[in-house]
């Protein structure tokens, strides 16, 4: 570290100070994310039966993901599926499956562990809340099919206008998540 | 007998079998069939081992290897199942740890057993707990090769109220079969069809009651599993808290499994001197009551309504309605209460200085019993007297039916119990001969040789003194035998009094018997030990109308047609609404006895601990505080304030150390009985309403969003509504 | 209205003005270091209050005001509070003694709120008090970080107080007074004072970045082995306060080294040629010095990462004091002995000192890289696998 | 004379504090404001210089250092219990009598310091120029003393605190270890981390 380096160094600054930031501005711009990003879970469903209807849950209610969670954020209760109107496939599905956001690190173990690849985690970051009770999400807030997060679809049912996500995967959600889009 | 299993060289009695000498050593070996108090058959072929034995030459010497001088070891041409095999003088076994013919031929039986096994592991209750997923894990290949399609039978149906059936998870280990032949002696599942077509299934239209859940616990596998806990939680998320049942007399040893506060499951303990390894159906079963519809905060009347209020609130109730009433105070507890409750109610009974404490169930006078339940089990002759073990002991039935099998007790080694007892066999041949049974009819006069209907006291006068060829035919099987145990139940002990007793005596005396009067309630005889009944003036439990005001816990005077009210001012402390509750000025939450710290006698004098498991039972409190606070509003200091201060006043007065029992519990000697009238009649009765499962009833636990979090959420000014502009 | 009255009135209305103006410099400062942080990092910086972020400083002060003043158990409550009054106090007077201008510029008045005689000497007094409010700061807080950050400043100051004075030396012995007016209108006599003193300007440079603990010298407040030092236990008001005094101490800073080295309040006397008069405009000079080496502080503060606390005293006593004395030397030698060639071989010799130490600077890097005292007992050293664990 | 009252009256609070304070750190800070004042003093007479260097080397270096070390040892705790070194009261209260004695010798046989009147004369104005050459030439021999009393008590100290290295025995200096100068193989590249 000479001198010279030194000047070398504060070369490279200066000449920084005139290039372009590379900030998004992010509530106005959408930020760019990977399609491996992992964000809110995804509890996604089988393919429909007959176009027009809902296909069944993934899940079966055997909570592994809640075992393999490090964090301890995801609760599953099970019970029998009505053989009429089966909710999942098999006798068993998730009464009730909620994983508290702010709990959970969003490490991916619970994808890891699902045996049937119902539990997936999407690209959806923006989840800030104003209480605990609104960060514990349930069945109803990540069911393939619900667009955003409580608080954005909280917004969009204020302002009757549809759920804008901050954010875009220009290569397109993964596979996994089926059937969820994301804007590109 | 030496016997060396992987170079370990173990000395071993006569008679152990291979798979016990493999686990005595040390060593492991996979099995699905054997269970320890069940024949061996070697059904699943899993705890195959290597074994060899020295040969004796014409000499009547071992044949001795050339080179070493050692005995020399004839190894047997292919792997043998151990749990068959007995262990003899000089074996070698070589199990999977240094036999690859072995791992490998393990390996293979598992990859037969799981040709057909459905391996919906996610969606099975047993998942977690299932032994073919273990041994599949540590001693399969990870992989099937065969690629076509599994065999398909019916799924999750119910056999039962209580027991589900899977077809195509079982894997013909044949426990069940065993255990319904063996155990209760009822000849109700086996196996139909044959090959790769066989399954389990019972021609009866169902399974009979009584102790049919015991085939959930030893099933290896998800095919039977118990429909009350189905899909309440798995294996890994329970609070496994190992405690003793309060039901009835027995005490048997229970694991009580607990998710999120709620009571889902409860599963058989071992304890080999009491139950062995299995309980009655009422046990596992009847366990809902802890969880639903349960009391959380007291309750006091106000303006002729029952309304929720703190616990400061209900003492200052107490407070304002014993005002008056002096030491005219009745304290009446459940006799399922624990020796620690029991000796708190009676210091606070002295410190007022009232006569009217009692508990029930009771009887007026209880012979003094000798006998244990290993006597029972090992007895050459039993005659039951009176009693309905279905409502009152029932697994002493099962210990009657262990003496008719022969009486033999299980070995144990240094692993427990022995897990193959080579001399229990498959459809074993009883001595119905043995058992006589004088009263009402009942499940065991199905087993009994001897069977006389009587009724009332006079039955054991009518033993005495025979007047019937049957009763002779009893007397003679008491007097001819060198071990026998006289079981007396509900219908002579109500009447029974001191000359009862001497009667009873000198029958026992005469014929060298052991007596077992069965307790009218789980801790009766304990409770009795401690004089926790009506001193002279007191009001007994019948008559409780008869005291100024009164304190009831867990009793329910007013659903039995007795008064429910004592004159003036009742306390009930219970864990429900019950009749007697919603008569009362004051109602405090109790808490079940799976929520308990304390120590139980059982009906043979044996010392059990009870453990508290983790269930939500709001604001209740067990009986020791309930008495603090009563005590607080009569104005006194509460002589025993807690489990510690209740065993030191038991230690302290009748020497009872209950601080650290022994896992199996701890044997008391007889204590004569006390006599006190009790006013009404016992009738035992194993189920109680509550208790009955209501599959539709057992709902989810959770609550809506709301309602849910509103408990954990920081104080805040005043929340916002969800789409409001926050 | 007496005369003594008058002029109290007068210095009065300066210190005020002067205060103001610091504390508005201050408040910008703020913003301007953020952006010019940001753009160096290729970011934006604050840009959402007000337009372009403008209205930055102001919501900033609104919070630091409304904040919750908190209370600290173990603090020692008097010096505590009077910590960051002496902190900001010292700075502020400091500025006070320099001058913006020739006498009686400022509308008949003296561009300066106070003059000693002692001048230079005066200020660097009033810096060295104010190094009371950081380190009884440290002290005040009851807690260890904060105590550690104390201790490290006092001895950082007084360490690079000793080459700071030593490397003006050489300067005042040109000049001949202590008295900031002398040292101006002698520079704009002769010439700027870097030509003459560049080896004693770029310690005294050195050592100002280490007296006001700016990056690479900010071990008293270093966030990531301190958290914020002897800042740790201040919030609201009283953490404001500090962060006035140290920027307040770098304005002033950068104006003595503006008045030290670069002419002061005259500009270049070579812009006379094209507009006449220009390097007598009172102030804007002044200004136009100060904002440059406000900028160094925080082109500085962008590219260099901090000492560690061994190399920052080695570096000091081994490096920066010998040289000023050095330095100092030299130029009293020149003087007792060669005063008749005239001032441009001093400015030679000065320069190839210098030049000399840039072109040595990696040999003479070891003095304050290499632990003395000490032998290499890395054998020795128990060893452990790499990666985590 | 209004701010000599006024700080002389400074100076003397500060010393009493000094004395008095149970804290070390809030006696040191008494201390501070003792010198403080006296700088004042000196400006007051318009010596500017010495007050600058007054304030510069007293309050900004030494008490610096005073209450380092103060800090550093964690000396700051309020003084209680026995004292620690026998018949300090005893000894005091005699060096008390003796200052006392001493100061009203002075005070009584006050008379105008004659020769000192050429150096306060020279003083003047109180500028570096004149402190200088008063110093350098008048009281060249009392600086030169201090300043080789001053280095004295500076090599002292450096040799009281200098830790001995241990050399192995049974080798001169020349024959020991030479210590390892920077081996190219060990060099670590730059920032790199020194366990």
């Amino acid at each position: 570290m000479s001198v010279l380096d030194i000047a070398k160094g504060m070369g490279i600054t200066l000449s920084k100070l005139f290039q372009k930031p590379v900030t998004v501005s992010y509530p106005e711009e959408r930020a760019t994310l990977q399609p491996r990003f992992r964000g809110r879970h995804v509890l996604t469903r089988h393919p429909a039966q007959r176009p027009g209807e809902l296909g069944l849950e993934k899940c079966i209610g055997c909570s592994l993901c809640a075992a393999a969670c490090p964090a301890y954020a995801i609760y599953v209760e099970a019970a029998e599926n009505d053989p009429q109107h089966p909710t999942s496939p098999g006798e068993r599905y998730a009464k009730v499956y909620e994983i508290n956001m702010l709990r959970c690190i969003f490490c991916g173990l619970c994808e890891e562990a699902c045996p049937t690849g119902a539990v997936v985690l999407g690209n959806e970051f923006e989840m800030a809340d104003f209480r605990y009770r609104d960060l514990v999400y349930g069945k109803e807030d990540m069911l393939v099919g619900v667009d955003g997060s409580l608080p954005q679809r909280r917004e969009a049912a204020r302002s009757g206008k549809p759920v804008r996500v901050g954010f875009k995967v220009p290569e397109g959600a993964r596979p996994e998540l089926e059937g969820v889009e994301y804007p590109t | 007998m030496k016997v060396t299993v992987d170079g370990i060289q173990v000395d071993l009695p006569a008679g152990t079998s291979a798979i016990d000498a493999v686990f005595h050593a040390g060593r492991d070996v996979p099995y699905f069939c054997a269970h320890a108090y069940l024949s061996p058959v070697g059904a699943c072929r899993m705890c195959l081992v290597e074994a060899g034995t020295p040969r004796k030459g014409k000499d009547g010497e071992f044949e001795l290897d050339e080179a070493t001088g050692q005995p020399r070891v004839f190894w047997m041409p292919k792997p043998m199942a151990s749990c068959t095999m007995q262990a003899t003088e000089g074996m070698h076994i070589r199990t999977a740890r240094t036999s690859d013919v072995v791992a490998k031929a393990q390996a293979g039986m598992m990859e037969f057993t799981l040709l057909n096994h459905p391996l919906d592991c996610p969606t099975c209750d047993k998942g977690g707990a299932c032994e073919l997923q273990d041994r599949a894990f540590e001693y399969g290949y990870g992989a099937s090769r065969y690629g076509f399609d599994r065999r398909h039978a019916d799924k999750h149906y119910a056999l039962s109220d209580f027991i589900i059936l899977d077809q195509e998870r079982c894997i013909h280990c044949k426990r069940c079969v065993r255990y319904f032949e063996e155990v209760p002696g009822q000849e109700v599942l086996d196996f139909i069809e044959r090959g790769g077509h066989t399954f389990i299934d019972t021609e009866e239209g169902g399974l009979p009651v009584g102790f049919q859940g015991n085939i959930a616990d030893i099933c290896p596998v998800g095919a039977l599993l118990d429909n009350v806990a189905r899909f309440r939680g798995r294996n890994w998320e329970y609070d496994h808290t190992p405690t003793t049942c309060t039901l009835c007399p027995v005490g048997c040893s229970i694991t009580v499994d607990a998710r999120n506060g709620r009571l889902e499951r409860v599963v058989a303990g071992e304890n080999r001197d009491v139950n062995e390894l299995w309980i009655c159906d009422a046990g596992r079963f009847g366990h809902v009551f802890a969880t639903e519809e349960r009391l959380t905060v007291p309750l006091v009347r106000v303006g002729g309504e029952l309304r929720e209020a703190t616990w400061d609130q209900a003492v200052e109730a107490m407070r304002q309605g014993f005002l008056g009433h002096g030491g005219n105070v009745g304290l009446y507890l459940n006799a399922d209460s624990t020796l620690e409750e029991g000796a708190a109610l009676v210091a606070l009974a002295e410190a007022i200085g009232t006569a009217s404490l009692d508990h029930w169930p009771r009887y007026a006078h209880t012979p003094m019993s000798t006998a244990t339940l290993t006597d029972v089990a090992t007895a050459d002759a039993v005659v039951v007297l009176g009693a309905d073990l279905g409502e009152e002991a029932p697994v002493v039935e099962l210990r009657i039916l262990e003496a008719l099998r022969g009486g033999l007790l299980p070995p144990e080694f240094a692993h427990g119990t022995a897990i193959a007892d080579l001399r229990l066999t498959e459809r074993p041949s009883r001595t119905p001969e043995k058992l006589a049974v004088i009263g009402r009819e009942s499940r065991l006069w199905g087993h009994a040789g001897i069977r006389v209907a009587a009724s009332g006291p006079d039955a054991l006068t009518r033993l005495a003194r025979p007047d019937t060829p049957e009763l002779q035919a009893a007397l003679r099987l008491l007097e001819g035998a060198g071990k026998p145990v006289l079981i007396l139940g509900a219908d002579v002990l109500n009447g029974a009094d001191a000359a009862f007793s001497a009667a009873l005596g000198s029958l026992a005396g005469r014929v060298g018997a052991k007596v077992l009067a069965l307790p009218a309630g789980a801790n009766s005889r304990g409770l009795g030990g401690l004089n926790l009944v009506p001193g002279a003036g007191g009001m007994p439990y019948a008559r409780l109308d008869g005291v100024g005001a009164a304190f009831i816990s867990r009793l329910d005077p007013a659903a039995q047609g007795l008064p429910g009210r004592a004159r003036g001012f009742t306390v009930v402390h219970d864990t429900h609404l019950t009749a007697t509750a919603g008569l009362a000025d004051v109602v405090l939450p109790a808490v079940t006895g799976y929520e308990k710290r304390g120590t139980t006698i059982n009906l043979e004098g044996r010392l059990l601990p009870l453990t508290q498991a983790p269930l939500r039972a709001g604001e209740g409190a067990d009986l020791i505080r309930a008495l603090a606070a009563v005590a607080e509003a009569l104005g006194i200091r509460p002589p025993v304030r807690g489990l510690r201060g209740a065993q030191t006043w038991l230690e302290g007065r009748y020497g009872l150390r209950l601080a650290e029992l022994p896992a199996g519990g701890l044997l008391q000697p007889p204590r004569p009985a006390q006599d006190a009238a009790t006013g009404t009649a016992h009738t035992p009765n194993l189920w109680k309403p509550r208790m009955v499962p209501h599959p539709e009833r057992r709902g989810s636990g959770v609550l809506g969003r709301e309602a849910r979090t509103e408990l954990w959420e920081l104080p805040m000014a005043p929340a916002p509504r969800p789409g409001g502009d926050d | 209205m007496p005369d003594w009255l008058a002029a109290l009135l007068i210095t009065l209305l300066k210190g005020v003005l002067v205060a103001l103006a610091l504390l508005t410099t201050f408040a910008y400062m703020t913003l301007i270091e953020r952006r010019l942080l940001a753009r160096m990092q290729i970011r934006h910086g604050p840009n959402r209050v007000g337009p372009g972020g403008l209205l930055q400083p102001l919501a900033d002060a609104v919070k630091s005001i409304f904040k919750e003043d908190l209370r600290v158990t173990m603090a020692d409550k008097l010096v505590y509070t009077m910590a960051p009054i002496v902190a900001i106090g010292m700075a502020l007077t400091a500025f006070g003694g320099i001058p913006a201008g020739p006498p009686g510029s400022l509308f008949g008045e003296d561009p300066w709120v106070y003059n000693l005689d002692a001048g230079i000497l005066a200020l660097l007094a009033l810096t060295s008090m104010g190094v009371y409010g950081i380190f009884l700061g440290g002290w005040a807080s009851g807690s260890k970080y904060p105590i550690l950050g104390g201790l490290r400043s006092s001895a950082q100051m007084i360490s690079y107080e000793l080459g700071m004075g030593l490397s003006i030396l050489g300067l005042l012995m040109l000049v001949g007074s202590t008295a900031f007016v002398n040292i101006v209108e002698w520079q704009a006599q002769s010439g700027w004072m870097l030509l003459f003193q560049s080896l004693g300007f770029a310690l005294f440079l050195v050592s100002s970045f280490a007296e006001v603990n700016r990056t690479p010298f900010d071990l008293p407040e270093a966030e990531q082995e301190l958290v914020a030092g002897y800042l740790t236990e201040y919030s609201a008001i009283k953490w404001a306060l500090f962060q006035m005094a140290e920027y307040v101490n770098m304005i002033t800073a950068s104006a003595i080294m503006a008045t030290l080295f670069f002419g002061g309040y005259r500009g270049p006397v070579f812009l006379e040629g094209l507009i006449p008069g220009i390097s007598g405009w009172p102030i804007i000079w002044l200004v136009v010095k100060i904002a440059f080496f406000l900028f160094l502080f925080i082109w500085v503060r962008a590219t260099l990462p901090r000492f560690r606390y061994d190399q920052l005293m080695r570096f000091g006593w081994k490096l920066l004091l010998p040289l000023a004395l050095a330095n100092t030397m030299m130029t009293a030698a020149y003087l007792a002995f060669a005063r008749g060639l005239g001032l441009w071989p001093l400015a030679l010799l000065s320069l190839l000192g210098l030049l000399a130490l840039f072109a040595m600077s990696d040999r003479v890097r070891v003095l304050w890289n290499r632990p003395t005292g000490r032998p290499h007992t890395d054998d020795a050293l128990p060893t452990r696998p790499l990666g985590g664990d | 004379m209004i701010a000599f009252m006024l700080l002389g009256a400074l100076a003397l609070v500060g010393a009493v504090i000094t004395i008095t304070a149970r804290n070390a750190v809030h006696a040191a800070l008494g201390l501070v404001g003792t010198l403080l004042s006296v700088a004042g003093l000196f400006a007051s007479l318009s010596a500017s210089f010495l007050a600058a260097i007054q304030v510069i080397v007293y309050a900004g270096a030494i008490l610096v250092l005073f209450l380092f070390v103060i800090m550093l040892l964690n000396a700051n705790q309020p003084i209680t219990g026995r004292d620690p070194v026998p018949f300090v009261r005893e000894l005091a209260g005699i060096g008390g009598v003796i200052l006392a004695g001493a100061l009203a010798i002075i005070a009584f046989s006050y008379r105008d310091p004659r020769p000192l009147a050429e150096g306060a004369g020279a003083l003047r104005g109180g500028t570096a120029v004149a402190v200088g050459e008063t110093l350098l030439t008048r009281f060249l021999l009392p600086f030169e003393a201090v300043s080789i009393l001053l280095l004295v008590a500076i090599v002292g100290s450096v040799a009281l605190v200098k830790r001995p290295v241990p050399q192995p025995d049974g080798l001169t200096d020349a024959e020991g270890v030479a210590l390892p100068t920077e081996s190219p193989e060990r060099t670590a590249p730059e920032g790199g981390v020194r366990a």
